[in-house]
C-alpha cells in the first residue's frame, strides 16, 4: 500500500492540521509516513496545501507529483490540484465552496459540503474534520479509530476541549462516500 | 466622473478585515453574507444615500478598496 | 531508543540539539528554519539552557564564536542569505579551532531568491565559506531521522577536531514530519572539560583563543596543522550509503532530498531494466571520494542529480577522475526534481532498452 | 461628483498580498498619496529591504530597489550619491531597521544622507512568522519569546527613533500611529514633511509609524487596533523627537 | 621602600608594539591595575577585537578572546551567557565601536549584556594606517579624507556614548581622557565603576577613553596630547553621561 | 598609451578606474589595500567623483549594490575577512544582474590570518563566494601594468554581462611599485545609458532592481538565464598566457604573484634541462579549462602552484580529467614560495637530469 | 625590596616618547643621548634624591617603563 | 643585468624613500624596475625593508631570496638580512648605528658613517641618501644624475624644498666605496 494524498485550502481551513492527523494515525498504525506542508510565511495570504503519504515501504520523497487522492476545500485548490491527481485516483471536494464540477472523468469524485455540515454541527471551524472522515472511510487506509485516538496528539493544548466536536465531525463525514 | 454612488468598493480586494465599520460616522457600512474570490466577506454600503462622503472608510482601508465621491 | 515521534525536521534537529548536550543557541530569524530557533525558545527553559536571538547573523555568528570558545556546545543555524552573512565569523571560528554546530536549511538563491527547497549552496559549504584555507565537517541527511542522528553526531564531530560542523537540509527536510526516535540524552555536564577554554585563569596560564598569527611561517604552520586536521577527516569522517552498486551500470550520485527522490527514479527506472544504483554522500566534506573512483572501475557512468545548476558535480568529476562520463541533472531555484525527470535522464545515458 | 477618496498614481493597480487588517496597506497608500501630492512621482526612487513589505517593488508605481535585509539605508545612500538631484525613500520594518540593520540606519542618519526613511513598527517579525523584534514590548508572547519577553534576557523595548535623534545629520525624527482616520492623516502630514526636507536638502529625516501584525499578534484587525493603542503607545509614545528650525 | 607604582600583575611582562608615546599604553595599563585590584584576574575574560590593540591577548594576563573587527560585544556576549560567574570585558577602538560594531555595541548595551567596554577613541582608524573614523573631528585630515572631514558628506563626528546612554540597559556611560596623569587617575576610577557594576550585576557599562594616535595624526606624543586637549574635548566633553542610581 | 610612471599597484587599480570612467566608490579600510581608496579620496574631487567610507563591508556593499543599480560605474575594494563580510551583497548583486566592480588583495587567513601575501580565497572567489547559483567573472593580474589594464577591462565586462567582476592580487601586486602606461581614459558622461537603471520613471514604466521570485520556476528561469551568461563568458572571456607550452614536459599552472615567480622558476630549471612550460590563468572564472585540457595530450605532467594548500589545483584536475598526474606545490599563511623551491618541486616531479 | 632608587626605568622598554618629563613637578626626567636596541633616546633621571617619589612619571608612561618606590 | 637590493632599518631612517629614488633612477634609464616594501602598518614600530630590483629583462618577481647587496641602516637589519645576500654581494652598513663586524668573508663591505655625515651636513634625517650615494656610486647602475634628477618626481611636496639638502648626502655618500 502506498497512498499519497494533496490536501488543500484557504489558509485557515485547518488544512495543516487535517494533513498531520491522519499523518499521525499512519504513524500509529505502524506504517511509513511522512507530511509536508506547502511552506512560506514570508508570503501571507493565499492558499495552504499540504502532501501526505502512507506506505508499507520506505518513503522516497515526501512530495508527490501524481497523488492517488486530493482532497479540496476551494476552488483555486482544485483547479490547481486536480490536472495532478492519478487516473483512478479520487477528489474530496469541499461542495460548500466549490459550485464547478469536475472535468475530468478517469478520477472518482466525491462531495462533501463540508461547511454546511460543519456549521449543522456548530463551528464551521470543522469543515476539514467533515472532509477527513468522508476520505478515511472511502479509502480505508487507517481505522476511523485510530484517527479519533490520535487527536489528542495533534491538538494544540487550547484545542483539547474541542476533541469531541472533531469526532463528531468526523463522524458526519463517514456519510459522504 | 458621473457616479451615482458616493461610495464605491472594490469588492474583489476587499479582504474583510472590517477596519472601515466602526470608523463610519453614519455607520452604513456591513460586511456581505457573500464571499469574494479570494474567500472574503467583503465589506458593503446598503444605504448610499446615508453616506455623508467624508472619506473616513477608505482613510482607514489598509487595501484601497473605497473610493468616495461627492457632490461638486 | 524510545518512542517513535512524529516531528518536523526543524523541531527534531532541535531536540536532537538538546539531546546532544547544547545549552546555548543564538540565531537570527529566516525561513524556511524558523521552527528551529522556536522550538528551543520554547524547551529550554526546562533544561536550563540559554536562547539568544541576536540582533543579526553576523552577531550571531560572532555570539557563537565566543560560547564555543568558553567551552560550551552551542548551535546556530539559518538559511542561505543568513549563511552568507555567517561567513567572516565561520572563518574565524574554524581559525581559532572552535566546535560549534551550524545548521543551513537552504533555500533558492542568489540574493534573495526564494524559500523553496535548494542544494546552491553546496560550493559554499565545501569549498568557498569565507576567506583563507579551512574547511567544515559538512553533514547532509535525507531524512528527518539521520537529521537528528547527525545533529547529535555533529556535536561529537566538532568537539573531536575542534573544527565548526555544518548540517545542510533544504525546505523539504526542514518542513517535513516523519516519525522519529531519539538516542539518550547527553548530560552536558558531564562531558570532558576543555582545557583551552577562556573561563577565567585560575591556577593556570591564560587561555587564549585567536587566529592571528603575524609571522608568515606560523601562520603556515597553523594551516599545516589544520590541513592535517582535514586530511584525518578524510581516512576517518566519510559517511555515505550505497544502493544497488552491486550490479549497476550507472551511478547517481545524490544527497539529502535529491537522493531520496533519486531512489525513487531508481526504483522505477530498475522496473524498466535499467541498472542504476546509487552513492548518497552523507557527509558533504569529507566527500565519499575513494568509493566513488572505485566504483568507476564497475559502472559505465554517473549522474549526478542536484538542486541547483552544478556543483557537487565537480567532487563527482574530481572523484572519477576521467575514468568514466559524469553526467549531471539539476533543478533549481526552488524546483524539486521529480522522479519522473531523472528516469528521463537514466534513458538518455543508458539508451533505450 | 468629485473623487475625495481614491486610487493614488504612485501605487500600481496590483493587489497587495498584506493579512487582512494589516495596516501596512494604510501606511503604502499614504506614502503613495505624499508621492503624488509632490508630484515627484517620476522623481522617486525607493528602497524595500525583506520583511513583509518585500514586495513594495510590485505596488509603488516608482522605480524601486529591493534591498536586503537590513541594509535599505546603504543602499538607499548608493543611489542618492549616483541621483543627488532624484527623491530616495526607504521603506523599513522593525526587525529590518531596529535589528540586523542598526548600522546601517545610524550612520545613514549620521551623515545625514539626503533620504527619507518609512520606519513601520510593529513589535514582530511579521514576514517570517512572528518573531521576537527587538521592539517587542515588554512580555510580550512570539514564538521566540513564547513565555512573554524577559527584558533581563532580551533587554527592553529598544526605542530607536529616540536614539537616532542623538546623530547631528537626523534632523527630523517624528513617530506616528495608523490606527484610526485622525491619527492617519497626522501620519501623511509627517511623511510629507519628512519628504519637503529631503528635497530641500535639509538632511536625514524619519518617519516611524506604529502598525498592526494581526496574523502574528493572533488577533482579529480590530483588536490589533486596539492592542496597538492601549500597548504599543506607552512604550512608543507618538509625537516629534526631533525637528529643524524652520521646516514647515 | 614600598612600591608605589609599577607593574601590574594582570599584565604580562611582554612590551607593548605600541607606537611611541600612544596612549594605548596608559589604558591597558589603568585597565590591569584595576583587575588587580578587584582581585579578578582569574575570574577575567577579555575580548579584544581588530584594531591597533588587537595583541592585547599577548599583554593581558588573563584568559584573552581575540574578537573580528567590531564584533566583540557578541564575542563577550556569547561568553558571558556560558559564564555568568565570570568577569567578561572588551576593549575596543573608535573604528572597531563606532563603525563596523555599530549594532553589536547598541544591542549589547540595549540587552543589559554583563559586560564592560572599554571604548578607546583616538578619532582615527590606528592600525590600518590612518584612515577617517565615524569619530574623526571635522576638518580632520586622515588618509581618506585628505582634505579635511567634510561634514557635508561624511556626517558629524558620532557621539557613540550619548547615543547609547538612550537604552535602558546601559546603565554607566561616562567618559574620560588619559592626557595627563589627574585624568588618568580619573579614567582609572571610572573604569573601576564600570567593572563593579558588572560584579554586582546591574547592568552594561561603557567607559570611553579619549586617546591619542601620534604617528596618524602625524604629530610628536607630547603635541598628540595638547591636540587631544585642545581639539577632542571640545567635540567629545568628558564626564559621566548617565550612572545608575546607588553605584559607588 | 601616456608617460611610464612609477605607481603601486593598489594606486595603479585606482587610477585606471577613474580611467575607465568610475566616478563612486564606497568601501572600508582593510590593509593591504588601503592605498586604493586613499588615492581615490585624494584625486576623486578633481573629476567630480564621489568617495565614501562606509560604516562596514557589508554596508560598502550595499552602497554598491544601490549605485549600481542606478546605473553607476562603481567600485569597491577589500582584503579576504572583509570580501567575506560582503558576501551576502555580492549574492544580491549577482541575482539582480548589476555590473560592478569588487577588488580583492587577498591575506592570509582563516580568521584574522595574516595581512601577508595569499591565494588562499581562490575557492570563494571562483565557487562558493556566498549562497545561491552565481559566479563572479575573475581576473587576476600578476603585474602593475596588468592590473590596471584588468581593471579597465574589469569595468567593460562587468557592463557587458550585467555581472559583478572581482579582480584578485595580494599584498605584493598591492604594495610593489612598477612602471605603468595607462590607456586613454573614458569619459562617464559618454557611456551608453542604462535603460534598466533606476534613475526615476520618467515617461516609462518603473524600473525594479531586483532578486526575488516567488515561484520556484520563476527563479529556475533566471537561474537559467544567469547560467547561459556564465556559459557565454566561458566562450567568449576565457583569457590566459603561455610559456614554453610548445615543447614542455611539465606544464606549472599559476596566477598573479605565483605565477611571476614560477616563470624565474623556469628560467632556472630550463637552465638545469627540465622542459617546463606554463600556462597563466588570467581569468579565474571562467578557468582555462581547454587549453589546460589540450595541452594535456601532449605534456607528462601539470604543476599547480599556489599560494594556499590546494584550491585552484582542482580546477586544474577538473580540466585535466585523468589524463595526466596533476601535482601540486603551495605556500600558505602568507609565506610566498621562492623560485628554488619550485624547481625542487620540478626536479622531483621531473626526475634526475 | 632593597631598591636605593626611588624610580626606576626600565631602559629596553622605553620608546623615547618623552611624556613623563614635563608631569615631573621637579623636572628630573631627561632624555638620554643614547640610543637602547630599539633605536630609541631613553628617559632617564639622574638626580634620585630629588624624586619625591610622587609617580606621576609612571602614571603618565604608556609602556609601564617606570617603576617608584616610597620610604616607609 | 640584474642587480637585487634590499635596503632595511628602522621605521622613521627613510628607507621606502630611498628604494623608490633608486627604482624610479631605474625606470628613467629605461630599466625594468620593480619596489616591494615590506608592509603591514597593522603592526607598528619595528623595522622597514624594501627589495629594489633593476634588471635588462622582465623582472619574474619583485621579491629577492637571494639578494646582490643589501643597505643596512641598524644592527637588527644587518641580522636579518646578512645571511641572505649572495655569495660575492655587496653590504652597506651605516657604521654609525652598527658597531659590530661582519661575520661573512664572502661578501664585500662597505661602512658609511652615514649618521655622521649626515649630521655634518646638518639633518639627521638624510642618513638614507649618503647611503644611497655611496650604493649608487660604488655599484654603478644607474648614474648618479639620475638620481638626482629623480628626487623632484619622488619627494613629496612638502619636500621638495630639500632637494638641495639630498643632493649634498647624496654627493657625501661618494666618499665611502
Ligand atoms: C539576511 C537575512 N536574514 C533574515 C532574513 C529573514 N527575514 C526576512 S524579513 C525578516 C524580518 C521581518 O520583520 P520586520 O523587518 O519587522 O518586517 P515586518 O515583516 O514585520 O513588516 C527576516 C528576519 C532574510 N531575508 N535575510
Ligand atoms: C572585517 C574587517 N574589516 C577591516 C579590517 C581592518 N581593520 C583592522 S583594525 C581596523 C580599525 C582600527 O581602528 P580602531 O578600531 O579605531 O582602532 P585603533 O587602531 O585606532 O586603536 C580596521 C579597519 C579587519 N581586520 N577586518
Ligand atoms: S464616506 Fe464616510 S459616511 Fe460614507 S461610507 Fe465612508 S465612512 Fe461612511
Ligand atoms: S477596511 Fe477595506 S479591506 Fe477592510 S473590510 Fe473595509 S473595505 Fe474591506
Ligand atoms: S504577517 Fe503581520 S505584518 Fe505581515 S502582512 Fe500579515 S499582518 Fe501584516
Ligand atoms: S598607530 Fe596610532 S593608535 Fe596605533 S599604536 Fe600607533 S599611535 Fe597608537
Ligand atoms: S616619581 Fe615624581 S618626582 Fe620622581 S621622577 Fe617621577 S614624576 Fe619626578
Ligand atoms: S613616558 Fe615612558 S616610554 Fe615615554 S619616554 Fe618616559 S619612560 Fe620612556
Ligand atoms: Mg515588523
Ligand atoms: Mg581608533
Amino acid at each position: 500500500m502506498n497512498e499519497e494524498i494533496i490536501m488543500a485550502g484557504f489558509g485557515g481551513q485547518g488544512i495543516m492540521l487535517m494533513g498531520k492527523l491522519l499523518t499521525y494515525a499512519g504513524m500509529k498504525e505502524d506504517k511509513e509516513v511522512s507530511w509536508m506542508p506547502s511552506y512560506g510565511p514570508e508570503m501571507r495570504g493565499g492558499t495552504a496545501n499540504c502532501t501526505v503519504i502512507i506506505s508499507d515501504k520506505r518513503i522516497p520523497s515526501p512530495m508527490s507529483s501524481k497523488p492517488d487522492s486530493i482532497i479540496v476545500m476551494n476552488l483555486p485548490s482544485l483547479d490547481k490540484f486536480l490536472p495532478k491527481v492519478k487516473s483512478g485516483g479520487t477528489v474530496f471536494m469541499n461542495s460548500s465552496l466549490i459550485a464547478e464540477e469536475v472535468t475530468r472523468d478517469d478520477v472518482k469524485v466525491i462531495k462533501v459540503p463540508a461547511n454546511e455540515m460543519a456549521n449543522e454541527i456548530g463551528n464551521s471551524k470543522i469543515a476539514n474534520m467533515v472532509m477527513l472522515g468522508s476520505f478515511v472511510e472511502e479509502k480505508n487506509i487507517v481505522k476511523p479509530e485510530t484517527v479519533k485516538e490520535s487527536l489528542e496528539k495533534v491538538l494544540s493544548a487550547r484545542n483539547q476541549k474541542l476533541i469531541d466536536l472533531n469526532v463528531k465531525a468526523l463522524e458526519k463525514g463517514k456519510e459522504f462516500k | 466622473m458621473e457616479k451615482e454612488k458616493s461610495v464605491v468598493f472594490n469588492e474583489e480586494r476587499c479582504k474583510g478585515c472590517e477596519l472601515c465599520v466602526p470608523v463610519c460616522p453614519v455607520n452604513i457600512i456591513s460586511m456581505a453574507d457573500d464571499i469574494n474570490s479570494h474567500g472574503y466577506h467583503y465589506a458593503q454600503v446598503k444605504e448610499q444615500d446615508k453616506c455623508i462622503s467624508c472619506a473616513m472608510c477608505a482613510t482607514m482601508c489598509p487595501d484601497v478598496v473605497i473610493s468616495v465621491y461627492k457632490e461638486e | 531508543m524510545g518512542e517513535k515521534v512524529l516531528m518536523k525536521g526543524n523541531e527534531a534537529i532541535a531536540e536532537a540539539a538538546i539531546r546532544a548536550g547544547c545549552r546555548y543557541f543564538f540565531g537570527y530569524p529566516i525561513t524556511p528554519q524558523s521552527e528551529l530557533p522556536a522550538y528551543l525558545a520554547r524547551k529550554f527553559p526546562e533544561v536550563g539552557g540559554t536562547f539568544l536571538q541576536a540582533e543579526s547573523e553576523v552577531a550571531a555568528s560572532n555570539m557563537i564564536y565566543g560560547a564555543a570558545g568558553a567551552g560550551a556546545r552551542v548551535l546556530t543555524s539559518s538559511s542561505s542569505p543568513g549563511i552568507s552573512l555567517k561567513a567572516e565569523g565561520i572563518s574565524y571560528i574554524a581559525g581559532a579551532e572552535l566546535p560549534a554546530v551550524i545548521i543551513n536549511i537552504m533555500r533558492g538563491g542568489p540574493g534573495l531568491g526564494s524559500i523553496q527547497p535548494s542544494q546552491a549552496d553546496y560550493f559554499q559549504a565545501t569549498k568557498g565559506m569565507a576567506h583563507g584555507d579551512f574547511s567544515l565537517t559538512v553533514l547532509a541527511p535525507s531524512t528527518v531521522q539521520e537529521a537528528v542522528d547527525l545533529t547529535m553526531e555533529a556535536f561529537e564531530i566538532a568537539d573531536r577536531y575542534r573544527n565548526p560542523v555544518l548540517l545542510v537540509g533544504d525546505g523539504i527536510i526542514g518542513q517535513m514530519m516523519e516519525p522519529v526516535e531519539f538516542k539518550e540524552a547527553i548530560d552536558p555536564d558531564e562531558l570532558p572539560k576543555k582545557e583551552w577554554a577562556t573561563d577565567g585563569a585560575k591556577g593556570r596560564e591564560p587561555n587564549v583563543i585567536n587566529s592571528l598569527a603575524l609571522e608568515p611561517e606560523d601562520l603556515e604552520d597553523h594551516n599545516m596543522k589544520l590541513k592535517a586536521k582535514y586530511d584525518k577527516m578524510k581516512e576517518e569522517e566519510v559517511r555515505y550509503e550505497e544502493l544497488y552498486t552491486d550490479d549497476a551500470d550507472i551511478i547517481i550520485v545524490a544527497y539529502g532530498t535529491t537522493a531520496r527522490i533519486s531512489s525513487r527514479a531508481i526504483e522505477m527506472a530498475r522496473k524498466e531494466g535499467y541498472k542504476v544504483g546509487m552513492i548518497r554522500p552523507i557527509t558533504l566534506f569529507p566527500f565519499p571520494t575513494d568509493i566513488i573512483n572505485e566504483t568507476a572501475d564497475r559502472v559505465d557512468d554517473f549522474l549526478a542529480v542536484e538542486m541547483s545548476t552544478g556543483q557537487m558535480v565537480e567532487d563527482v568529476r574530481l572523484a572519477v577522475n576521467g575514468k568514466k562520463p559524469v553526467h549531471f541533472y539539476g533543478r533549481t531555484g526552488g524546483v524539486v526534481p521529480s522522479p519522473e525527470e531523472i528516469v528521463n535522464k537514466i534513458k538518455e545515458i543508458g539508451g533505450e532498452k | 461628483m468629485k473623487e475625495v477618496a481614491g486610487y493614488p498614481d504612485a501605487l500600481t493597480d496590483k493587489q497587495f498580498h498584506y493579512c487582512p487588517g494589516c495596516t501596512h496597506g494604510i501606511i503604502h497608500r499614504i506614502v503613495a498619496e505624499v508621492i503624488d501630492e509632490l508630484d515627484i512621482r517620476e522623481e522617486t526612487i525607493g528602497v524595500a529591504p525583506v520583511g513583509c513589505s518585500v514586495l513594495a517593488y510590485e505596488y509603488f508605481n516608482v522605480d524601486m530597489h529591493e534591498a536586503s535585509h537590513g541594509r535599505a539605508p546603504a543602499v538607499a545612500t548608493g543611489i542618492k550619491r549616483v541621483h543627488p538631484d532624484k527623491f530616495v525613500f526607504t521603506y523599513q520594518g522593525d526587525g529590518d531597521l531596529a535589528s540586523i540593520g542598526t548600522a546601517e540606519i545610524v550612520h545613514a542618519a549620521n551623515r545625514g544622507e539626503l533620504i527619507s526613511t518609512i520606519f513601520v513598527n510593529n513589535a514582530i517579525y511579521g514576514m517570517t512568522g512572528g518573531q521576537m523584534a527587538p521592539t517587542s514590548l515588554e512580555g510580550q508572547k512570539t514564538t521566540t519569546s513564547p513565555f512573554g519577553r524577559d527584558v533581563r534576557e532580551a533587554g527592553h523595548p529598544i526605542r530607536m527613533s529616540e536614539m537616532l535623534t542623538q546623530l547631528d545629520g537626523a534632523v527630523y525624527i517624528t513617530r506616528v500611529s495608523v490606527h484610526d482616520p485622525q491619527h492617519i492623516k497626522q501620519a501623511k502630514k509627517a511623511i510629507k514633511k519628512a519628504f519637503k526636507i529631503q528635497l530641500e536638502g535639509k538632511g536625514f529625516a524619519l518617519v516611524e509609524v506604529l502598525s498592526t501584525c494581526p496574523t502574528n499578534w493572533g488577533m482579529k484587525p480590530s483588536d490589533s487596533i486596539e492592542w496597538l493603542k492601549n500597548n504599543m503607545m506607552e512604550t512608543y509614545p507618538l509625537g516629534d523627537l526631533k525637528t529643524p528650525e524652520g521646516v514647515e
